[in-house]
């Protein structure tokens, strides 16, 4: 088990391939310093990304997932990302309500030019997941119907 | 069938000791309610207020021998190899406190599966590790039909022991050796007295007219079969099924089960898990599906009860607990079915 | 003339836990179409390869850890055991992830079950094996361990077609038995291309054409259930009886030995009673549940 | 307005103005309803109203293949409303028999005052705003607010708003807002560890059965993500995880076709409290896009559509 002061947030972002994954590139080639945490997706379209994406992603443990699109009005495919928005919107607020921290769903608009945004959203996310702990959240085993008794 | 001359009994109110005192040599499990859902679970070793409510479980006890899931084994990857490994049995003597006739019918008919051709060692394991204390039924639902199954409410037949209510007492009565040796192992069990024994056959007599749903099972297998290729009769009784799994996966006798793997880092289960024929994708292959429509499903769920598994196994797969009819969210009734199916043409 | 007794199983037993795969190693990969690839496999350990025993038409239950289990039947003879092979279309989950493997990755193999083609039964028979596509994989076991023993036999037509053909499966045996003067080989294509100088027209169609001799004869059929269906009254107008067609049969299955509930014809379940049956056990429920 | 409903329902098959009537006929347990779904005009001699009548019928819209009459209280009829938005039903296809809906009553919670199951009962009469309960000769009258339906509480259209022939007249519903969402507002009131945990206590109930999908209306699609296998998003094995992922992505593909019916809580075989989520999820659709499901068979679907300035605070 690991120490609780060595862990590092594992965060994964879907990144749009016009805007954001082009912004994470260039943050990149500018050589500016944004914590190491994030495993990138490309996705054709922050509209690509499915609420199921961003659950099994907290399934599989990545403590916090960054779904990351172009501003409002510059979509590549006009409506996508303002698509995106409301299921984001929506996929956050229930999880909210179900019980997760909202800091482990996390949005961001970063346009191609915006390196230094880029990193700037990475920083804060990796500090606030860093504040909210690791995703402990299916880690519980239940067994309701004593199936584990096998007698 | 009874041992009627050497019958025994415990006052309700001793109820409490007599499962503390099997505790020490089984994990009981009891009725028991989660939410309001009941089922068959370990008895916390004070609680009897299930006396009060207890008619039947929503969760069929089968469940405990035929979970809703199990892991079959785990499997280990190490450079490209496999390593296998079976779940450990703890070896704990179970027994089942309560279970009513026709879910302990229900494990025979579930036994023939089982034990048919391979050996199922996950249920088999599971089954000769528990004891069964059936409970005759007083107060039958509306819904229970096992009357027209050749049972009763108070069938003792697949139980080891059975515990019949005649007021402030139940009477008990071994049936099988098992059940006999408990009952003799028992400390502070009364010899029941004749009156009591009376009592009891008065009890049953009348339990047995308090069901009144009644199904005709004479010549049902070829009624059936002959109805068969009748589509339209199926589409109009398949109708208003909205083809979930609630009749299916808490009938106490069926038991088809869907196999899954997972596999994470390196680290894999394999998972047995309840199945419903009522589901259109438990049939489906990659580039058909036999029964792809409702209707066929409809179809395959009464006739396998009543015609398919009779003809492998010589008796009908339904033991008329109603929990189908009581817990269908659009009241599918299958007695209404069996009763309506159209005559020979 | 007519089959009687198709129960014929062998049932091979290593202790312990049913559910529990035996491992073992694929050895060679024979690609027979862009979507069908036949695998040659051994198990690993040695005693079970020695000991391993299975009769013509069995299958066995296959795992790709952590994806999941698949039947398949054994498509290699019984009497030629170096190894044993079976064919995969990739169609989902699991034939998708056997056509990911490559030679040596470790598989997982429960069986054989279900039962075989009544050898006994053949004997002195002629025999028509009528086969589409993929279906050839159970009937080519059959047909190798016919021609190994070729004495006990008559007369042997092989009807085999396929869509296209480039997908005509195993051309190596196709060549063989076209070769083989005992043998009586016909291939047809539903579509022919540029190159194709053969046959044209659907299995029942050219079934007819040939119209094999019904005395003293057996007819034993696979292929997808489309043509299955065609070539039962197909064989009928030839004259077959319901007793003299054999087939095997393909159905979504999950324990292979009975249990698990979802490939059941009737009564009868594919996995425990079959896969191979006559048609006269099945011809009441074929046609509606197939 | 049973006869009445009758005669229309024959009236439609008459004049071969549809191909089927759904409605509600007898079941065959005490106090329960069943579907009736039939195209023979003798059959709707069978049609009934009463205060039992849960199902929600617009569930047999997408599979019935013709024209249909169907029976729909309020929140049925913004269902078919929903499906029309969605072009999984065409307006002309559907005659809609509307009936002003007083509330449904829930017999759980009427075993519950009683203490009796609902085969002990003899009579549930509804009287006005009182409920009257006979039980071994036993009478006990309640506020009708104890036994309505949570959700039928919460009622916010208990007449259909779209209907062809409505079968009395409008009604108004008898809410108690707080009833309606105490469960929910229970829960905000935790903080979110607990509350994650009544979930996954809850959700280890499930036995995958999907009687909630599958008597919701707004569940049409004719391939259910559960049942993908490539890839495979989830287990198809009643692990409180993978249940959990179900609910939530369920709860996600219905929001803004939600209509609050109830249906997915009643029926489900192991009271998981699923209306707790339905409704909140309804309840966000509402905050913040000022959206309700069913309203307005003109409107597009909430998920094709959007504003230019909504729900932006979130985003960096």
């Amino acid at each position: 088990m690991k120490q609780e002061s060595e862990w590092e947030p594992r965060l994964l972002g879907f990144l749009c391939k016009w805007c954001s994954y082009a912004g994470a590139d260039l943050a990149g080639t500018s050589r500016r310093k944004y914590p190491a945490n994030i495993r990138i997706i490309k996705v054709p379209c922050s509209g690509r990304v499915d609420p199921l994406f961003i659950l099994k992603a907290l399934r599989l443990g990545f403590d916090g997932v960054l779904v990351s699109g172009c501003h409002p009005g510059e979509c590549h495919y006009q409506t996508g990302n303002y698509r995106a928005r409301r299921r984001i919107a929506l996929t956050k607020k229930f999880l909210e309500y179900m019980g997760v921290e909202p800091e482990r769903i996390q949005a961001s608009w970063v346009s191609a030019s915006e390196g230094g945004k880029f990193a700037e959203v990475v920083t804060e996310v990796t500090n606030e997941l860093k504040e909210v702990g690791p995703n402990r959240l299916f880690d519980e085993e239940r067994d309701i119907y004593g199936t584990k008794i096998t007698g | 069938m009874g041992l009627i001359n050497n019958s025994k009994k415990v006052n309700k109110k001793d109820i409490g000791k007599l499962l503390s005192q099997w505790s020490e040599e089984f994990a009981v499990l009891v009725p028991s309610k989660e939410n309001g859902v009941a089922m068959m679970a370990r008895w916390d070793g004070t609680d009897t207020s299930f006396l009060d409510w207890y008619r039947n479980t929503v969760i069929p006890p089968k469940a405990h021998f035929l979970p809703p899931m199990e892991e079959m084994f785990r499997f280990q990857k190490d450079k490209g190899s496999y390593q296998l490994e079976q779940p450990a049995s703890d070896g704990q003597k179970q027994l089942i406190f309560a279970i009513r006739p026709c879910d302990a019918n229900a494990l025979a008919i579930l036994d023939k599966v089982f034990e048919d051709a391979y050996e199922d060692p996950y249920y088999l394991s599971r089954r000769k590790n528990k004891l069964l204390v059936g409970l005759g039924c007083t107060h039958p639902y509306d819904s229970c039909f096992c009357t027209s199954l050749g049972s009763s409410p108070s069938d003792a037949a697949n139980v080891d022991l059975m515990l019949t209510d005649i007021g402030d007492e139940f009477l008990i009565e071994g049936v099988t050796d098992a059940g006999k040796q408990l009952i003799a192992q028992t400390s502070g069990l009364e010899e029941a007295t004749e009156a009591e024994d009376a009592r009891a056959k008065e009890v049953k007599e009348a339990s047995y007219h308090k069901v009144t749903r009644r199904i005709d099972t004479g010549d049902i297998g070829s009624k059936l079969l002959s109805c068969f290729e009748d589509e339209d009769y199926w589409e109009k009784v398949a109708a208003k099924c909205i083809s979930c799994g609630i009749c299916t996966l808490l009938c106490p006798t069926c038991y088809c089960f869907d196999i899954s793997d997972e596999l994470v880092k390196q680290q894999g289960t394999r998972f047995r898990c309840w199945d419903s024929c009522a589901f259109p994708i438990y049939t489906k292959m990659p580039m058909e599906n036999p029964r792809e429509e409702k209707w066929r499903r409809v179809r395959q769920k009464v006739c396998h009860k009543y015609e398919f598994y009779p003809m492998n196994f010589g008796i009908i797969a339904c033991t008329g607990c109603g929990r189908c009819i009581r817990l269908c969210p659009v009241n599918w009734d299958i007695t209404q079915t069996l009763n309506s199916l159209p005559a020979k043409t | 003339m007519a089959i009687t007794d198709i129960s014929h199983r062998r049932r091979f037993l290593a202790q312990g836990n049913v559910y529990l795969p035996h491992i073992a190693v694929i050895e060679k990969i024979i690609e027979e179409t862009p979507g069908v690839r036949t695998l040659h496999f051994n198990f690993k350990d040695e005693k079970l390869r020695e000991e391993f025993a299975f009769e013509s038409g069995q299958f066995g239950e296959f795992s790709v850890f952590g994806i999941g289990e698949a039947p398949f039947c054994i498509s290699s003879s019984p009497t030629r055991r170096d190894h044993l092979e079976f064919t995969v279309q990739r169609a989902g989950k699991v034939t998708n992830a056997l056509h990911r493997l490559g030679v040596g990755a470790e598989i997982g193999f429960r069986g054989p079950y279900g039962n075989s083609f009544p050898l006994d039964q053949l004997q002195g028979k002629n025999l028509v094996f009528v086969g589409g596509g993929i279906g050839l994989a159970p009937l080519r076991s059959l047909i190798w361990n016919v021609i190994d023993n070729r004495e006990q036999y008559q007369n042997i037509d092989i009807i085999y077609g396929a869509r296209s053909p480039a997908d005509l499966c195993f051309g190596y045996d196709l060549d063989a038995w076209d070769r083989d003067k005992t043998v009586n080989m016909v291939i047809t294509v539903d579509r022919g291309d540029e190159g194709w100088t053969g046959r044209v027209g659907l299995v029942p169609h050219v079934l007819e054409q040939v119209a094999p001799a019904t005395d003293n004869a057996v007819a034993i059929v696979c292929g997808p259930p489309i043509m299955i269906r065609f070539t039962f009254p197909a064989l009928a107008k030839l004259g077959f009886t319901p007793e003299q067609m054999l087939t095997t049969l393909e159905k979504r299955m999950k324990c292979g030995i009975g249990k698990c509930g979802r490939c059941n014809i009737g009564n009868l379940y594919v996995c425990r009673d079959g896969p191979i049956f006559t048609y006269a056990q099945i011809k009441n429920f074929i046609s509606s549940e197939y | 307005m049973e006869q009445r409903l009758r005669d229309e329902a024959r009236a439609l098959l008459e004049q071969g103005k549809v191909d089927y009537i759904v409605g509600f006929e007898p079941g065959s347990l005490k106090f329960t309803i069943t579907p009736l779904i039939t195209r023979d005009k003798e059959e709707v001699e069978r049609l009934v109203i009463n205060p039992f009548m849960v199902n929600n019928l617009a569930n047999f819209l997408t599979e019935l293949k013709g024209r249909v009459g169907i029976v729909a209280k309020g929140c049925d009829s913004r269902s078919i409303v929903s499906l029309i938005q969605d072009n999984k039903v065409a307006r002309e296809d559907v005659v809609i028999l509307g009936i002003p809906c007083p509330g449904i009553i829930d017999l759980n919670k009427v075993e519950r005052l009683i203490s009796k199951d609902r085969d002990e009962l003899g009579d549930i009469i509804r009287e006005g705003d009182k409920v009257v309960i006979t039980a071994d000769g036993k009478r006990s009258e309640f506020p009708i607010t104890e036994v309505l339906y949570d959700n039928c509480l919460g009622c916010e259209l208990p007449t259909p708003q779209e209907y062809d022939i409505l079968l009395g007249e409008p009604t108004l519903p008898v809410t108690d807002n707080s009833t309606s969402q105490a469960k929910i507002e229970q829960l905000k009131g935790m903080s979110p560890q607990p509350r994650w945990e009544f979930w996954n206590n809850e959700l280890s109930r499930c036995i995958r059965c999907y009687a909630c999908r599958n008597v919701c209306p707004a569940c049409f699609c004719q391939r259910c993500f559960v049942e993908e296998t490539e890839p495979q998003w989830l287990m198809p094995v009643p692990r409180w995880q993978d249940n959990l992922m179900f609910q939530v992505i369920r709860n996600i593909h219905v929001a803004g076709r939600c209509t609050d019916c109830g249906e997915c809580e009643r029926a489900c075989p192991v009271n998981i409290p699923l209306r707790s989520l339905t409704k909140e999820m309804y309840d966000i659709v509402s905050e913040l896009f000022h959206f309700k499901a069913g309203m307005d068979k003109d409107a597009a679907p909430l998920m094709t559509h959007y504003e230019q300035e909504e729900a932006e605070d979130f985003i960096r």
